[in-house]
């Protein structure tokens, strides 16, 4: 179990997140809905330890404190993040990346197994293993960072915007590889604008607006929630 | 706004002119002390000239700065003194002209380089030549005039460095070489001919450097490479603009006067352990002032005024989204 | 009367590869023209060499008759074309204001001083930034901080304005003030041309788009048949949209 | 004389490699532009000296003392004095100003007390100056020695780098520092290695170096811009550049001085440096990647 | 808008609030006369840090603690003075000793000034003191126009000769050994591009020509050069006997390592600046025969015990060239002082004109230069003995070819 429990996090003077609190059961998949700058990717950075949090917010995985540990511990605790603009390292081929992505000692039993699994959710990395990544495409890299998060043994994997600036082929293409993720029992916590393709394979969801969660409820829920319709699934074919 | 503006300018040359008038109650050693003074802060603003705005930095001081004194130690038996000086500008301005064309490519770390290697480029050049053409490595320069003229062409020169950086800070000129400096991919897409801003501020900021090498270099009566291309130069001009900042008129001066001093400060008073001492002070200087002095000063301004202006700065975004 | 824009040819190579191959389509005067494909069809590739930023391997682009392949970025902004970035690019170090008055000072304007400013204030309360000139372009939010590359783009009043997935990122509630804004802008006659994925958008504002695939054009028409035709559902939009 | 210009030249080259090659690693990983690489070396230099002079000791085994000890010292300066600015930094034009001027001042500090324990003499000692003959060549021995070691740390940390999951981390903070907490990798102590293994190759340059070249403890600067030169030409972070580029230099300047004028041999080394730098800012073999 | 402005006009505030703190602070004060005030600004940092620190601040030092150890120093009355000693570091650059320089005579008021290191250094300064009326006994220096400058400056002191004095020595010494048939008449050269380099194979250009010599070999290389092998593998290749360099420390090293790898053992074997230095030659077999500038006499014994002093006072041994003149010609102040007092027009006076005793031996200024030098010496038994001129008291026989090359 991960709880998210009273986390602040200042920017400055700017309140980025104010007191929010959310869990995310094992195996379960959870969206994050909200618009720009409501405080998503902080959420997850505050997360991966990447930023750092106020005092006194609370961030437990399976009661163990995060808080505390520097952000590259974090992976080794069994959350990975695939962060928004991907991160991946560009100047390396994919089997570098995925070699990275195996460095926390927790990664290394199996490795071998899980790059085949990698692999075998995305062949195209294995058709250009040894390519270097920046002379990709935008959906294939994101798979690169996907892999690579994978490649980490992840109990819980996060993802920022995954389907950000991807034509729609790749989208489809990449919630069905969530999709299969998700089945092979990985918790997934996804920050998305892409609200309808998100919710569609999530378990539950959160409304963050400016820094607060003013909402949850299970995804079906949230899809036919008529204040969730009008501010994230608004109808905009009305002037085509 | 134009009355603070007009007390701004009548202070300015109030100040200069005190200045101008300093060397009849001074003594000599107050006179060098100037010219070193008026030679570092012109130096330092001419160097922020182009590198403030634009963040390209530059070692290549010192190879102006030689440029302009070899040019004097060249011509100053065959030319009458004004012409001399005006030959080092021309000699300055071609030749950061062909090096600004060549440069303009290139950006961060190694313009840096190539600025510090052109500057040891030069120097082997005129090594090389003065060897195998004039078969003489020194050169002598005898002058007719004494420090205190060459104070006030120093002074001068600050002054009309000055005011010229004060007057591209208020041009088009000046917005087209901040905004080079922040994106210059944004920059030409705006309109802005990036190629020829930043060679005109380039070549600008290497004559008055050219020109500060040739007035300094009859102090020194005899030339010679090593003496007129010494790094440190450019190490100390970059320095001082930095720690002043290298982004406002007055940064570069700031930095410049205390550290200059500082440097006099040190060398008389501990000898021996000189460069220690200011090892140890650069290193607590860039700890403690990050971004510069005058940064720091506007901070520490900024800060007494928080309580005044805290109800103005919450009210703007209110009534901006009340009218959206 | 011919076409604002004609493309003809376009070719950009990087090395072995080749990112455009021999692309030709035209744009007329007041037509919004949507560009579509899948991530690396050499989108963006073909938009930046219409801006200048790159330079073309082969092919013309003719903007009003004249070329403008081959020509510099500022010389291509000051005959009337103007661009946002697909990683929103402002000025940082600059205020809001003069995020704008970047594009008025230096364009075919050359606007300065009071006429600049007024100009700037006209195009921040035109993308819903008004009153905000003094802030530092760096504290707003992404969305505003989109509003002002639109309104520096504005700024310079341009025959053409170029859209790199200027909507990416929005959430539907900006998405649609976003497509209002861009509608309301070819409205008042400016030439839009945008490489976009948000497929609700490129419906409700275009009324032709143009389809590339790898390097070449694989589609260009009325935008409801374009996205009906079998080769464009299949490199681009996958089963689910057919 | 076309074989010994040659040789002469890949020797030479040698000396230039071995001292690039520290600097590359802590300008391409840890990225801190360290000014005052070159005092690392001299007081390497110096060191070898005094325990040659007063222990009597060899100067190949004053390597296994000071190498060890020039990677504790930069390790020291890395953690006490370049975290704190890696820190703060929001973007790398930040923390290069920042690290220019903070070692700018490092570099007085060690020049200062160098000066004050053994003044400004030049120090001179030989060791390992004999004819090495090969080819037809004679070669100093030490200076062969330079260009073996060269070679044998440049190829063996290439291997290190891109054939270890080690070495691969390292590349991954040279690439993307932001990026690698999020596979579990300490940046800051990958940085701090970087920097440390940096200065323990400047020590073991600075070593051999004193075997053969008369040294001040002013003399560092020459070092640190042959270094910057070299590390540019080679590409930022990357040691076979860096190799390479060194053995290239020293074949320029032993060629223009056997063929042209040996006093063109500085314009000559500038000169290529510059026009490389026009036609390929990036350096002859590109970035960080190996 | 309006702060902007209130700002920069602080600014200049601070700016002419600094500048006028300083320009107040330092101004002078005048003092009883309880010492004698001796000054100096010298390279302790910076490119020539490495040359002063061998020929200058070590002799400085010596002689400031001889005097103080003397009880200051003595004036005609008989009484004693004791002395306070004001020292700066010019940084190498030549601005700052110009500053310095006008810092010592103005602001500290000293009573004289010691000259700093290096020839470019000394004309540098050389207006000052002229215009201050200080003596300037410059050392370091060495040139042609010694003559010209002391009709410019008619208080400035040319100790170490000109580049002609050096090498029209060596073109004689060369011409009777290869009239005797122990060396060929062609010669190869090298010459560090600097002023010293260019002065001195310009002077030896025009003596071996006129000695008759053929010079096959002459190349002038950058400071800083590292690499000595294309030079000594071309010279190798000309079939010179004699081997001339007139190079800088580290040049000189360098050329000596690697004529050694390259098995060049030119039956003369001439170099610059660094032959003399004590780490060259003594306890080094293989420096047996390298001639250079400079030299002593062995058997001057005041000259010896110098040496002997030196070398206990700061540890390290004097060089055999600019060392011992440096310390003379403090001698030579101190002893005009005692002489006339501090009226330096009366200093400069019996500078010019009057005998004194140093470790040189009898001192004597022809037209305010030192001509009684050893142009010529050679490491001889660890010794750097002076071989030229031949009839001076004191010179050693030159000792050709020179021996071969040990295994080291």
């Amino acid at each position: 179990m991960l709880e998210i429990e009273d986390l602040n996090l200042h920017y400055g003077q700017h309140l980025a997140l104010d007191s929010v609190s959310v869990t995310i059961a094992p195996g379960e998949t959870v969206v994050i809905l909200g618009a720009n700058g409501a405080g998503k990717s902080s959420l997850l950075k505050s997360v991966a330890r990447l930023v750092p949090s106020d005092a006194g917010s609370q961030i437990r995985l399976d009661g163990r404190l995060l808080a505390a540990l520097p952000a590259h511990r974090i992976v080794q605790e069994g959350i990975a993040l695939v962060p928004e603009g991907r991160g991946v390292f560009g100047d390396l081929t994919v089997e570098e990346n995925l070699l990275l992505g195996a460095n926390p000692p927790r990664a290394r039993t199996d490795e071998g197994e899980r790059r085949a699994q990698v692999y075998d959710l995305f062949p195209k990395l294995k058709e250009r293993r040894r390519q270097a990544v920046n002379t990709m495409s935008g959906g294939e890299q994101q798979m690169v960072a996907i892999g690579r998060a994978l490649m980490s043994n992840p109990a819980y994997l996060m993802l920022d915007e995954p389907s950000l600036g991807l034509a729609p082929v790749m989208v489809t293409e990449l919630f069905l590889a969530l999709d299969r993720i998700r089945k092979s029992g990985v918790a997934l916590l996804i920050v998305e604008q892409n609200v309808r393709v998100s919710l569609s394979i999530a378990d539950r969801g959160y409304l963050i607006e400016a820094g607060r969660i003013v909402g949850a409820d299970t995804a079906k829920a949230l899809l036919n929630d008529e204040a969730v319709q009008r501010a994230f699934l608004g109808k905009t074919d009305e002037r085509g | 706004m134009t009355m603070r503006l007009a007390f701004g300018f009548s202070l300015a040359a109030a100040a200069l002119a005190a200045l101008a008038f300093a060397p009849f109650y001074v003594g000599p050693y107050q006179v060098g002390l100037l010219i070193g003074l008026a030679g570092y802060v012109t130096l330092s603003s001419a160097w922020a000239l182009f590198s403030g705005p634009t963040r390209y930095v530059s070692l290549a001081t010192v190879a102006f700065f030689g440029i302009g004194a070899y040019t004097v130690a060249a011509l100053n038996e065959i030319l009458p003194y004004p012409l001399v000086l005006l030959a080092a500008a021309g000699v300055g301005l071609g030749i950061a002209l062909i090096v600004g064309l060549s440069t303009l490519r290139l950006a961060g770390v190694y313009f840096v380089i190539f600025t510090f290697g052109l500057a040891e480029l030069v120097r082997q050049l005129v090594t090389w030549y003065e060897v195998n053409v004039t078969g003489t490595l020194g050169r002598y320069i005898f002058m007719s005039f004494g420090p205190e003229e060459i104070y006030w062409q120093l002074l001068a020169l600050m002054a009309a460095t000055l005011f010229v950086s004060w007057c591209i800070g208020r041009s088009r000129l000046g917005l087209a070489l901040k905004i080079i400096g922040d994106d210059e991919v944004v920059a030409a897409h705006c309109g802005i001919d990036i190629a020829r801003t930043k060679l005109a501020l380039f070549a600008l900021s290497a004559v008055i450097i050219t020109l500060v090498g040739a007035i300094q270099a009859p102090r020194w009566t005899y030339i010679e490479p090593g003496i007129v291309f010494n790094p440190t130069v450019s190490f100390l001009t970059l320095i001082m603009a930095l720690l002043g900042g290298a982004n406002r008129l007055w940064g570069p001066a700031l930095g410049a006067v205390p550290l200059f001093l500082l440097f006099e400060w040190l060398s008389a008073n501990f000898p021996d352990h000189y460069s220690i001492i200011l090892g140890l002070l650069f290193i607590a200087i860039v700890f403690i002032l990050p971004g510069g002095v005058l940064a720091f000063v506007e901070r520490a301004l900024a800060h007494s005024k928080r309580v005044t202006g805290n109800a103005e700065r919450v009210r703007e975004p209110g009534t901006a989204e009340a009218r959206q | 009367m011919s076409a604002l824009l004609e493309i003809r040819d376009l070719t950009k190579r990087f090395g072995g590869l080749t990112a455009v191959n021999g692309v030709s389509f035209d744009i007329s005067r007041g037509e919004t023209v949507g560009l579509l494909g899948p991530n690396g069809s050499g989108k963006t590739t073909v938009l930046n060499m219409i801006s200048g930023l790159l330079p073309a391997s082969g092919g013309a682009i003719h903007l009003n008759g004249e070329k403008i392949s081959g020509l510099a970025a500022n010389r291509i902004a000051r005959r009337g074309v103007a661009r946002t970035f697909q990683l929103v690019r402002i000025l940082p170090s600059l205020s809001v204001e003069d995020n704008v008055v970047a594009a008025l000072a230096f364009g075919k304007k050359r606007l300065w001083d009071r006429a600049a400013r007024d100009d700037a204030l006209t195009c921040l309360e035109r993308v819903g930034l008004q009153g905000r000139g003094s802030e530092n372009a760096a504290d707003l939010t992404y969305i505003d901080q989109k509003r002002l590359e639109l309104a520096r783009a504005l700024a310079a009043e341009p025959s053409l304005l170029l859209l790199d997935e200027w909507l990416a990122g929005l959430n539907p509630t900006e998405l649609r003030i976003g497509i209002d804004l861009i509608a309301d802008l070819n409205d008042s006659g400016m030439t839009v041309f945008l490489v976009e994925h948000v497929m609700d958008a490129i419906r409700a504002l275009c009324g032709r788009s143009v389809v590339m695939n790898a390097g070449m054009k694989i589609a260009d028409g009325p935008t409801g048949d374009v996205l009906g035709d079998p080769g464009v559902v299949r490199a681009y939009l996958g089963d689910a949209h057919a | 004389m076309l074989m010994t210009a040659l040789i002469a030249g890949l020797v030479l080259g040698g000396t230039y490699a071995l001292v690039a090659m520290g600097l590359t690693l802590q300008y391409g990983i840890a990225r801190i532009m360290n000014l005052a690489y070159g005092e690392t070396m001299i007081t390497a230099a110096f060191a070898a000296f005094i325990l040659q002079s007063a222990l009597g000791l060899n100067p190949i085994a004053d390597l296994l003392l000071i190498v060890p000890g020039g990677f504790l010292l930069s390790w020291a300066i890395y953690a006490l004095m370049m975290r704190p600015l890696v820190t703060r930094s929001r973007d790398r034009g930040a923390l290069e100003i920042d690290s220019i001027l903070a070692t700018f001042g490092l570099l007085f500090v060690i020049q200062g007390v160098l000066l004050v324990i053994f003044g400004a003499n030049y120090m001179s000692y030989s060791y390992l100056n004999v004819p090495v003959s090969i080819l037809g060549a004679n070669v100093a021995a030490n200076r062969l020695l330079a260009l073996v070691l060269a070679l044998a740390i440049g190829v063996t940390l290439y291997l290190l780098m891109t054939r270890t999951r080690w070495g691969t981390t390292i590349r991954a903070v040279a690439v993307a520092p932001q990026s690698a907490p999020l596979v579990g990798i300490d940046v800051n102590r990958t940085a701090r290695f970087a920097f440390a293994l940096g200065g323990a190759l400047a020590a073991a340059g600075g070593v051999v170096i004193s075997m053969y070249q008369t040294f001040t403890a002013t003399s560092g600067v020459v070092f640190t811009m042959k270094a910057l030169i070299v590390v540019i030409m080679g590409g930022v972070g990357n040691l076979l550049g860096a190799l390479s580029a060194g053995l290239i230099l020293g074949m320029v300047e032993t060629f223009v001085a056997t063929y042209v004028d040996p006093g063109l041999t500085l314009a000559a080394t500038y000169g290529i440096f510059l026009a490389l730098l026009l036609w390929r800012p990036q350096g002859l073999f590109g970035k960080a990647a190996r | 808008m309006k702060s902007a402005s209130r700002r920069r006009l602080r600014d200049v505030f601070l700016s002419a609030g600094a500048v006028m703190t300083v320009l107040v602070g330092a101004s002078a004060h005048a003092q009883e006369r309880e010492t004698i005030k001796i000054g100096y600004a010298v390279s302790k940092t910076g490119a020539n840090a490495g040359g002063a620190g061998i020929t200058t601040i070590p002799n400085y030092q010596l002689w400031i603690n001889d005097v103080k150890e003397a009880g200051g120093l003595e004036l005609p009355d008989g009484s004693k003075l004791p002395i306070e000693v004001i020292e700066y570091d010019d940084r190498s650059s030549a601005e700052e000793v110009v500053r310095a320089v006008e810092r010592l005579a103005t602001q500290d008021e000293v009573d004289f000034i010691l000259p700093p290191w290096g020839t470019g250094f000394n004309l540098a300064v050389a207006p000052l003191f002229d215009r201050f009326g200080y003596p300037q006994l410059a050392v370091s220096s060495v040139t042609d126009k010694a003559p010209e400058f002391v009709e410019r400056w008619p208080r400035s002191y040319w100790m170490l000769g000109g580049g002609e004095d050096y090498t029209d020595a060596l073109a004689t010494l060369l011409a009777e050994q290869r009239d005797a048939g122990t060396i060929n008449g062609k010669i190869a050269m090298a010459s560090v591009a600097d002023g010293f380099g260019i002065d001195l194979v310009t002077a030896a250009r025009a003596s071996f020509e006129e000695a008759g010599f053929e010079t096959v070999y002459d190349k002038t290389y950058p400071v800083g050069t590292s690499d000595f092998s294309p030079i000594v593998n071309e010279a190798a290749t000309t079939d010179a006997d004699t081997f001339v360099a007139f190079s800088y420390p580290p040049d000189t090293f360098a050329l000596t390592q690697q004529a050694q790898v390259s098995s060049y053992n030119p039956k003369v074997l001439y170099l610059g600046v660094g032959v003399g230095f004590p780490v060259y030659g003594e306890d080094k077999p293989n420096a047996e025969g390298v001639m250079s500038l400079g030299g002593i006499a062995p058997d001057n014994e005041s000259n010896m015990a110098y040496r002997k002093r030196h070398k206990e006072l700061t540890g390290q041994g004097p060089d055999y060239w600019g060392s011992v003149i440096t310390y003379a010609s403090l001698q030579m102040l101190q002893e005009a002082i005692k002489r006339v007092g501090l009226d330096r027009d009366k200093v400069s006076e019996e500078l010019s004109n009057g005998t004194f005793e140093t470790v040189l031996g009898e001192t004597k200024l022809e037209d305010n230069q030192l001509r009684t030098l050893w142009w010529t010496g050679q490491w001889q038994d660890g010794v750097f003995v002076g071989v030229a001129p031949q009839g001076r008291s004191g010179a050693s026989k030159v000792k050709l070819p020179k021996a071969a090359w040990q295994a080291q």
